[in-house]
């Protein structure tokens, strides 16, 4: 079974910008992405998703490194200053390796 | 005091003994989807009563006190309390539009006061839930200096506010209380009137979580926004109160412009302002909206707007 | 046009918008978990008021249309709408089986119209959801060709189908109404049968909201699939009323049966099909039962089918 | 057996059957967190009515049963049982403490009967959820052998009693209710009052789909958890039926309180001993109350408790 | 502390597929898996969860190099052509070895 | 963009955990975490999440080698003779080093 090295790239932000994430990650050649509702703590404090402002996501995409980094580096600069916002890239390997 | 109000110094007192009572989110969602579209519905089947050019005028003076309302704080909170462009204007917005459950409060209480009140009341609450924000914002893009001067994109913020979801279910429930009318409406009141009162309860024992972990945040913002939250709403419910009386509206509904004017949003404005205003810490509007004027409204203020409204209309 | 139908287009018209409004997933669960009991129920009450002797007869004629329709439907989709074999038959397997909520509508207006009915109907609703997805993937397994001509598991798919939640909330609310009867139930009409109206109009404004979201999966379908969703209804609706008719129905019995008939599954159908039959498209069934002919028998097609029954009912 | 009943009798056989029914959490908590607060708003309503010194002797009997009940229970567990300190300790704190939803059905069965009842009996049932719990988790700590005699922080423990939710929800919904009185709480009734039975119906499905998932945890624990699960709340309801009867209570009372007394708690006794006593192993305990004692005291139990207190009212 | 190096399998898919998913990983020697509820988008589309056949799940499992293949390699070969499904692997490492 | 190796610490257990281990991770100086709810099974049977005790979360924290480490061994050390809980290191590389 052949497996294609691929990056994985973990996004957990405020749910405000989940529209605009999807918009983002697509734009810059993501093939797809996955969210789940998250709650959490950071430099910002704590976010305990008991309310509608309070809620924070967590999204997941599997791409090309080059895709990833151009993700991380426009979210980064766009949304990171005014917004609870974490990110971290992760190696993972693939088996369809065109699909990612 | 209503009881309502018990349900709300439950949430409080529970989150403040750090009890791990928590409303699943799912319910808080779906007790707001509710109360506004029965808000709506009820305002929608009174409207549906009145000529509209009984109406009209009253709503454009409505919309009006929605775009001065902002105008006013927004100074007091620049110049007074030395916060920033973006912080000011985001406060003034929140106070410049109304608080749908203040609003909810305040129809109990003053059902209860047994007073006449304009039943279609729940127009103008849609109405001014937007231009505060609108202003709001306005504010801030206008007045900010160099890169934060950015271009308003309309599109978006027109979406944003008028598509967000307390002005979709409040105007919806209205159109569809409107149309369907009373008779359309009666085989759905075991739902959307006969619990409201309850549901309502139930929301507010959820706020008294939620206003109690606002604390925190109070402390970061100082004691400025503390007196700002406690003075606003009483300076703003005497011109929602003038208002009231000048646009012919009875008691129980010059009580309720009170109410508006004296609520500070914090369902649609927060939402909107997070994408139109980033740069606004939401943590200053927020705590104050609902950690301060939520809880005063609910307990001083509602019965204070009953009592300035009473001496207008001596 | 009832009320409630107004509810759906406000959920249409939200999400065509593309507002944020969004019904929490728990709460469309709850709902349909809701809708599903008190239909049961209410049915079950009536049904112990009759004789097996009457009600077993109609029971066993109303399955075999629910046995027929499906194979009515699959001959016109495989050689007219030249779908292949499995998306064929898991479209026939939706509009043989039948909406609960479609049923739901058809009740409020039957009720509003004023006419007699069978109140033990529900027992149709269970009996009408199993034959139609069981023909389906029947077809389906028989009529594909090479390594797609799998065995079906009979038990494995029993399961699906018996024990989904729709089965076994119609069949388990049929049970227990019929066991407590109308004493036993009364204590909880608070909650199962005063609230139903409300509830219903919440969960069409959730439906609004998906039918909606459906719209894209039927420009990928093409024109067939959308006549398809409007004629096939029709004509099968008159096939019920004439059964109903048969059966000896009253006219609001008669316009019930003609409106199951009309309907197409969007629970339990697409649950079971899912599993039993994965190589069909699910977009192509579900956005014709829910993109068309949902919309279409609330607005259009029930006052329609209501029309047919009292030509048969002269 | 009132119907409700047969929601239960559903939701375990549908589970039985590997029915993909299921109830969304938030449902659950929601339904949980309803039951909690009408009960005690319609005790603290009627608590009002009474004066403090009638009560207040009846409360403090009911409390010392509430001591002495576990320490019954812990040496047959842990000698003729033969479970360790900690598993006996952990489900003597459960059938020390009592089930809400058990009193729920045991207060329908009660009105269905039409005995007279102490109509504060919910003030009882805030009162025994506690000192079982912390009379187990004491047993454990001060018979237990080594490191594992560990000192017992009381805060935190208190903390995780006092401040649960069941705790907090019941004694919060009987303050308002008092304070309120009946003329406040009846804008609520609607929803606190009048849905009563039939949230009750909707909970109990889900605890039907619950106590059948923890079968496989009874086959682990062995037959004597099975025997000991059923003779237990017998026994248990008799030493509830004298003490009811000697302070003084009606026949409906000296049913409830027997009924409260045979409940086991599985709602505030897991919460609490999970963090207390997390050596105790949770399958046995809510094995035997959830699988074994509530389905019996639903089913058989209430009705042999009601016989009982008759026979001391004769 | 000794760790030991395990793999990650990381499966995405529509929720109707759990009872069958949780069944065949036990069956091909995993000891545990992680279910969470996710919504996303891919080469199938945009997957909401806003109704039931909407839904999707994202299950997680930490097992051997030779289970997650056997795992990936059928669950590809079974549900992939049918069903909404991305799955990749990564490489992790635990310290209660034979746990996993 | 330069990047900095972290290390990834998941923890999924019991949900009476959660306020016990929020309090943890903070002591032994990691400055996040983010949690999602989730359902599974493992050596202690299956938690399908129906029912309040029956709950589990899946914990994330990133942070230096060091900090999960202690975590770990404290987490494992305490809760894991009596809870249902699970633990894996991945390695992951974020851009602000410091914030994590
Ligand atoms: N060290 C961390 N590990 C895991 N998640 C984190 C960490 N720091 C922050 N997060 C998540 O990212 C969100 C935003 O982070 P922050 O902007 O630092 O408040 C938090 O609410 C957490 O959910
Ligand atoms: N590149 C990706 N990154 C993360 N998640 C993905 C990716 N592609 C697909 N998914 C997830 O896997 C599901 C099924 O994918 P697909 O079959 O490609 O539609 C989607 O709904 C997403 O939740
Ligand atoms: N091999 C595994 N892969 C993924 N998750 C696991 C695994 N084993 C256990 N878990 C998760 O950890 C929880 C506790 O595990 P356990 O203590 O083994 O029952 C389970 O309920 C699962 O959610
Ligand atoms: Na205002
Ligand atoms: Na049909
Ligand atoms: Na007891």
């Amino acid at each position: 079974m052949q497996t294609h090295p691929k990056k994985l790239l973990v996004i957990i932000g405020e749910s405000a910008l989940e529209k605009f994430l999807v918009r983002d990650i697509k734009q810059f050649g993501a093939h797809g992405y996955t969210i789940a509702d998250v709650r959490g703590g950071g430099t910002h404090g704590t976010r305990e998703a008991v309310w509608e402002g309070d809620r924070s996501i967590r999204m997941e995409v599997i791409c090309d490194e080059a895709v990833a980094k151009k993700i991380a580096e426009y979210v980064l600069s766009v949304y990171a200053i005014n917004f609870s916002l974490s990110l971290y890239f992760g190696d993972v390997t693939v088996i369809r390796g065109d699909k990612f | 005091m209503d009881p309502v109000v018990l349900f709300f110094l439950l949430g409080v007192i529970a989150r403040l003994l750090k009890s791990d009572l928590k409303l699943p989110d799912a319910l808080y969602e779906t007790l707001s989807i509710y109360l506004l579209l029965a808000i709506g519905l009820k305002g929608g089947v009174e409207l549906a009563k009145h000529p509209v050019a009984m109406v009209a005028p009253q709503a454009i003076a409505v919309i009006a006190m929605g775009l001065v309302l902002p105008l006013l704080a927004y100074p007091v909170l620049r110049f007074l309390g030395k916060f920033n462009t973006f912080d000011s204007a985001a406060i003034a917005a929140h106070y410049g539009s109304v608080s749908v459950v203040t609003f909810a409060v305040g129809l109990a209480f003053v059902i209860k006061q047994g007073v006449a009140f304009e039943e279609y009341m729940p127009l103008f609450v849609a109405l001014l839930e937007v231009p505060g924000i609108v202003v709001g914002i306005l504010l801030a893009r206008t007045l900010a200096q160099g890169s934060a001067r950015k271009k308003i994109h309309w599109g978006a913020l027109a979406h944003e506010i008028f598509l967000g979801k307390s002005v979709v279910l409040l105007v919806g429930g209205l159109l569809i209380g409107s149309f369907a009318g009373p008779q359309g409406i009666d085989p759905m009141r075991g739902l959307f009137f006969d619990l409201f009162k309850g549901v309502l309860a139930l929301f507010l024992l959820e706020m008294g979580l939620v206003a109690a972990s606002r604390v925190t945040d109070l402390k970061r913002a100082g004691p400025f926004l503390i007196v700002f939250g406690i003075v606003t709403p009483v300076v703003f419910s005497m011109i929602g109160a003038a208002l009231g009386r000048l646009i012919g509206l009875s008691l129980g509904g010059t009580t309720l412009l009170a109410i508006l004017a004296a609520s500070a949003s914090y369902i649609a404005a927060p939402a909107a302002l997070r994408i139109a205003l980033p740069e606004a810490n939401p943590t200053l509007s927020i705590g104050a909206a609902l950690g301060i004027t939520f809880p005063f409204n609910l307990t001083l203020g509602i019965p204070l707007y009953f009592e300035i409204a009473k001496r207008l209309h001596f």
